[in-house]
């Protein structure tokens, strides 16, 4: 069987963000982490391996610490990488990141298709479903468990009070979260080899792909600017006794700002 | 700048489990405390509701002062494990 | 087990575990690095400033690419009794120029910096991990356990610190003693660059150091320092954890910090600063007498880790005696693979080396230093003598002044010129 | 005139409540001269369209047997197909669980451009500009779209919900004859008995801190939060003392949660507590001492007793919700 997991380096979720004064773009402590749903995503691809044969290729995108990504999962026992590091595909919205990656899929037959079901960046768990959108596949968002026989697969996701349970025949693309598996600690000696690993490369013309359909060029969303949270606007204290505090601040959260 | 505030400039990671246990029994026969005092995070404190000491590990800074100066030895304190504990951006 | 064995591992990457890495793969060894930070540097911390000229002979290479941050041309000594201080400031032209003698340091930029630049040489450098044990093999130390991982290797270095567990592990180290240890607290606050240099009148580049000794430690062993980086400034204080545990009425160390902060000496740095980090760490202060054993079969101590630092009064040394042992215990090591022989006997070149160097050589040569600077007195009847003389030499009252010398006399004869005076000066001879 | 298409999710019989905010969000649209659509799959109940009609000039019910049990493929295949015929410059989902998951789908489907878990839409702006959070709501980023129509999910609780009170407007019923085209197989949806809910998930969390006194007085809590939909939270002290279960723990080593309404009750706010909290949408905290650290991080505060003020709150609301 063969295997294509996609994953992401992302900041640390402890690095700071800052936004730039002018607003175009953001600062960002460079720390890095395997993004976590990737994680999941890539043990399960490891762990279909270790049961049905077959190989894991682990895909990315992007520049500088990018590569460490795929590192990990080499690391972890992925057989192929394979890096998309041409500026061109860079800073793009979730369509154009999704092309570039559908089309380095295309490129070797494959089975499954398994990432993480958001980026802890962007925030945005739209690669996934685009990709299998792309692909012509179908998908199943935010898997819990995941079972292959007989060329089909059978996915646990859960749904508000429950959980569904869908059948896809293969190949699909599968999103990872949370509680599908406890990713493993690569060993050092994986991390030794996995740091002297040679990475393959692609071009976008490679893809066949031109540099005005991917990265930023080929977004149809565009980053305006970048604006800081809300702060609170401090607290405001209730007068009177405990009875008629109690009352306003009842008062208060179902007619004023509706929270109850 | 309350102490507690100034821990949290740092980024630190927690581990489930701490990192710091201690052995109550020696802790109640203890009279001067020096965990207290000489923790420079403050972390250790007599609990009121259960007169049990208590540590607050999340806020550890790794020094090993605590350890030193228990010379009780009712601290016992190894490292937080791989990626977890404190990470200094400064240091 | 591995079917093979690296040539080594090192436990621990700071300034002696990243120079014992970098000259073992120069010199074309395999070897691995184990640190259990997130990245080298994120469990270390330093006052913050480091001397390079020694480290010259012993890492040329590199030491002219590291990433400081301001070289220190002007270096300050601010005396504090409780309501008052005397500042000495003391500058060298010679300082501006080329080469430059220390710098301040951040550790966590400049161990990150150091770590890739062992990558480049070829060195495994992996974060992330913690060292939980050594493996032992026909009675030497034969490589490292770590998340239930066996790593074997031909030799050992611990590296990891100030508390090295690997030390205690293999027998090398006594338990931690709070005599031996002292408690540094220190707090990163950030300013504006341009603010740092007008403030302390550099021009750009260049760094100011400020020692701080007397009331701060409240009569305790230590002191506070003060170093400009880039665009932070770092501010601690120094304290005995035996002082500590033994000062009456009890304090909370961290008050200490934030009394210090509050007077007005340290205040005016810092003003209009963020603060970014509250960091603390144990100095050994035990001098040439807190030295753990330095080797034993199949592994070598260095830095930190062995107790090498040195608290020479108004220069605290420890991570020149990181690099310098780091890179000696390296060449011990590539010699012993080289040789094919790992023996204790053939280790205690090791020592022997470490004896010809500066290393051991300054810390014997200030083998007294601690008993010296341990003297309560210093913290302070010498900040009140001084202070007291300043008061008389300046300060003008409606009634009529004694001559300045009868004056001074005076309060020389109430602080200094006594028995005490002249023991704490008698003992400055071994300094 | 420019149409918006809403997609209703349903919940049971019902719209869910991030549907209603959106229909709410168009009905303001239609006094703007805007067109508003909305479309719900699965056979639509009368309920169902009593809430929906007034606010919309036309619902469109798309009946396709395939669409009885969500799939991302059938509702995107559905969706777009259904979004061509009516040419919309936005199409506005609510950023769900099943909203996040299928309009990327339809978005490359029909070429558009889409934003996910948007929290504000600038409608007056050209083009339109909506504000997204990112990396964890540490920063806010406003983007717009190259063209139209683009797709945008709204997270919950973003938009306010008013009552609506137009005429009603179209039903229609439509087959797109898809079910063909839909692979993916809905095996069964297990509902799993409602156990208690995880406080990372819970609306409403009523945390306890030291000042509860002792365990036997977490009752006050378990009572208001049970009356609010919500669970009872605890911090690391109440957790070391074994008042409370370590899964309640709110705070750096314990839980982070976000919930609409967060109580805090007799809890000082050491900062790791905070971390675990400080991005929950309305902060409430009861203590007696004023200079708490929690009331800097809190909306409302009150200084009193809880043990006075917390039955009153729970008495108060038990009469409004006429208990």
């Amino acid at each position: 069987m063969n295997i294509v997991v996609l994953a992401k380096q992302v900041p640390d979720p402890e690095a700071i963000v800052g936004i730039r004064g002018d607003g175009t773009g953001l600062e960002i402590e460079p720390k890095f982490a395997t993004n976590l749903f990737d994680e999941f995503a890539l043990e399960e691809a490891l762990r279909l391996r270790e049961k049905h044969g077959g190989k894991v290729k682990v895909i990315t995108l992007g520049g500088g610490k990018a590569t460490e990504v795929l590192r990990t999962g080499i690391a972890m026992g992925a057989d192929e990488a394979l890096l998309l590091d041409d500026p061109a595909f860079f800073d793009g919205d979730g369509y154009a990141t999704a092309l570039a990656l559908s089309r380095a899929i295309q490129r070797e037959p494959f089975d499954l298709v398994l990432c993480g079901k958001q980026a802890t960046d962007d925030d945005r768990s739209e690669v996934g479903p685009m990709v299998a959108q792309l692909l012509n596949l179908p998908h199943v968002g935010g898997i819990t468990k995941l079972d292959i026989a007989d060329g089909k697969a059978t996915a646990e996701s859960p749904v508000e009070g429950g959980k569904a349970v869908v059948e896809v025949p293969l190949p699909a693309v599968f999103t990872a979260q949370k509680g599908l598996n406890e990713a493993r600690v690569p060993l050092i000696t994986g991390v030794m080899k996995a740091m002297k690993a040679q990475i393959p490369k692609v071009t976008p013309n490679e893809l066949g792909l031109s540099t005005e359909e991917i990265g930023k060029a080929g977004s149809k969303v565009r980053i305006e600017q970048y604006l800081p949270p809300k702060k609170r606007a401090g607290v405001h204290f209730i007068p009177g006794d405990a009875g008629e505090a109690a009352a306003e601040a009842v008062r208060i959260l179902v007619d004023e700002v509706r929270v109850i | 700048m309350k102490i507690e505030e100034k821990i949290a400039c740092n980024a630190i990671k927690n581990d489930k489990e701490s990192h710091i246990k201690l052995k109550q029994d020696v802790c109640k026969n203890c009279r001067e405390r020096f965990c207290v005092y000489a923790c420079p995070g403050h972390l250790y404190s007599l609990s009121e509701e259960t007169g049990e000491m208590a540590v607050e590990y999340a806020g550890c800074l790794e020094c090993g002062t605590c350890k030193i100066a228990c010379i009780y030895g009712s601290v016992s304190w190894e490292y937080p494990g791989g990626e977890y504990g404190v990470r200094y951006r400064y240091g | 087990m591995p079917e093979e064995k690296l040539d080594a591992v090192i436990v621990g990457g700071g300034l002696a575990g990243l120079a014992a890495a970098y000259r073992l793969a120069e010199a074309g060894k395999q070897v691995l690095l184990l640190e259990r930070g997130d990245a080298p540097g994120s469990k270390n911390v330093t006052g913050g400033r480091i001397y390079v000229e020694p480290l010259r002979t012993f890492l040329p290479s590199i030491i002219d690419e590291a990433p400081f941050e301001r070289h220190v041309v002007r270096e300050m000594i601010t005396v504090l009794d409780e309501e008052s201080s005397v500042q000495l400031e003391y500058a060298q032209d010679g300082w501006r120029k080329q080469p430059y003698m220390s710098y301040t340091v951040l550790r966590a930029r400049f161990d990150q910096w150091f770590s890739e630049k062992v990558m480049e040489k070829g060195g495994f450098v992996i974060p992330n991990r913690k060292v939980d044990d050594l493996l032992w093999e026909d009675g030497r130390v034969a490589g490292v356990k770590a998340g239930g991982e066996q790593i074997g290797a031909h030799i050992v270095i611990a590296a990891d610190g100030a508390l090295s567990f690997m030390a205690e592990k293999a027998g090398l180290r006594e338990p931690l003693k709070p005599a031996n240890y002292a408690l540094a607290i220190k707090e990163v606050h950030k300013l504006d660059e341009k603010c740092i240099e007008e403030r302390f009148g550099l021009d750009v580049g260049e760094g100011a150091a400020n020692l701080f000794v007397g009331a701060l430690t409240k009569g305790m062993f230590g002191g506070g320092f003060l170093y400009t980086n880039q665009d932070t400034l770092s501010l601690g204080i120094v304290v005995g954890i035996d002082a500590l545990m033994h000062k009456q009425p009890q304090i909370e160390a961290y008050r200490l910090m934030d009394d210090f902060k509050a007077r007005p000496e340290v205040a005016r740095w810092i003003r209009g600063g963020e603060l970014k980090e509250y960091a603390a760490h144990v100095i050994s202060e035990a001098g040439i007498s807190g030295i753990s054993k330095l080797y034993t079969a199949g592994m070598l101590v260095a830095g930190d880790a062995a107790g090498f630092a040195l608290n020479m009064g108004i220069t605290v040394r420890g991570m020149e005696f990181a690099i310098a042992s780091g890179v000696i215990a390296a060449g011990v090591a590539v010699d012993a693979l080289n040789k094919g022989d790992v023996s204790k006997e053939y280790l205690a070149e090791y020592e022997k080396r470490l004896r010809a160097s500066f290393v051991l050589r300054d810390m014997e040569t200030f083998r007294h230093s601690k008993e010296v600077l341990e003297n309560p007195r210093l913290f302070t009847v010498y900040p009140k003598f001084l202070s007291s003389l300043f008061n008389v030499l300046f300060s003008v009252s409606g009634t009529p002044k004694k001559g300045l010398y009868k004056s001074a006399r005076a309060v020389a004869k109430e602080y200094i010129l006594n028995w005490e005076g002249m023991k704490d000066f008698w003992s400055l001879r071994k300094l | 005139m420019e149409r918006l298409l809403i997609f209703v999710e349903t919940k049971g019989e019902r719209p869910r409540k991030v549907s209603m905010e959106l229909l709410s969000e168009g009905q303001k649209l239609r006094a703007q001269g805007y067109a508003v659509e909305a479309v719900v799959m699965g056979k639509a109940s009368a309920a169902l369209k009593e809430e929906v009609l007034p606010c919309v000039d036309r619902l469109v019910n798309l009946t396709d047997a395939v669409l009885q049990n969500y799939t991302a493929e059938g509702f995107a295949l559905a969706l777009a197909n259904h979004a061509r015929s009516v040419d919309p410059k936005l199409i506005l989902a609510g950023a769900t669980q099943v909203g996040r998951d299928f309009l990327p789908r339809v978005a490359v489907l029909l070429g558009a451009g889409i934003a996910s878990d948007v929290t504000g839409i600038r409608w007056k702006e050209e083009p339109i500009k909506v504000i997204r959070p990112v990396h964890g709501g540490r920063a806010l980023s406003e983007v717009s779209f190259a063209n139209y129509p683009a797709i945008v999910t709204t997270r919950p609780n973003s938009f306010p919900m008013e009552p609506s009170g137009g005429a009603p407007g179209e039903f229609v019923e439509k087959e797109l004859g898809i079910s063909s085209e839909v692979r993916t197989k809905v095996v069964r949806v297990e509902e799993v008995t409602k156990g208690k809910v995880d406080v990372t998930e819970a609306d409403v969390i009523v945390t306890g801190g030291r000042g509860l006194k002792g365990p036997e007085n977490f009752a006050l809590l378990e009572e208001l939060a049970t009356l609010l939909g919500g669970v009872v939270g605890a911090t690391r002290s109440v957790v070391d003392a074994k008042w409370r279960d370590q899964g309640d723990q709110v705070g750096k080593s314990g839980k982070t949660v976000s919930p609409k309404l967060y109580i805090a009750v007799g809890l000082s706010g050491a900062i790791h507590h905070i971390m675990g909290m400080d991005t929950s949408k309305m902060i409430v905290a009861i203590n007696k001492d004023s200079n708490a650290n929690i009331f800097n991080y809190a909306d409302y505060g009150i200084v009193g007793d809880l043990f006075e003020v917390l039955p009153a709150m729970t008495e108060d609301i038990k009469k409004r919700l006429g208990k």
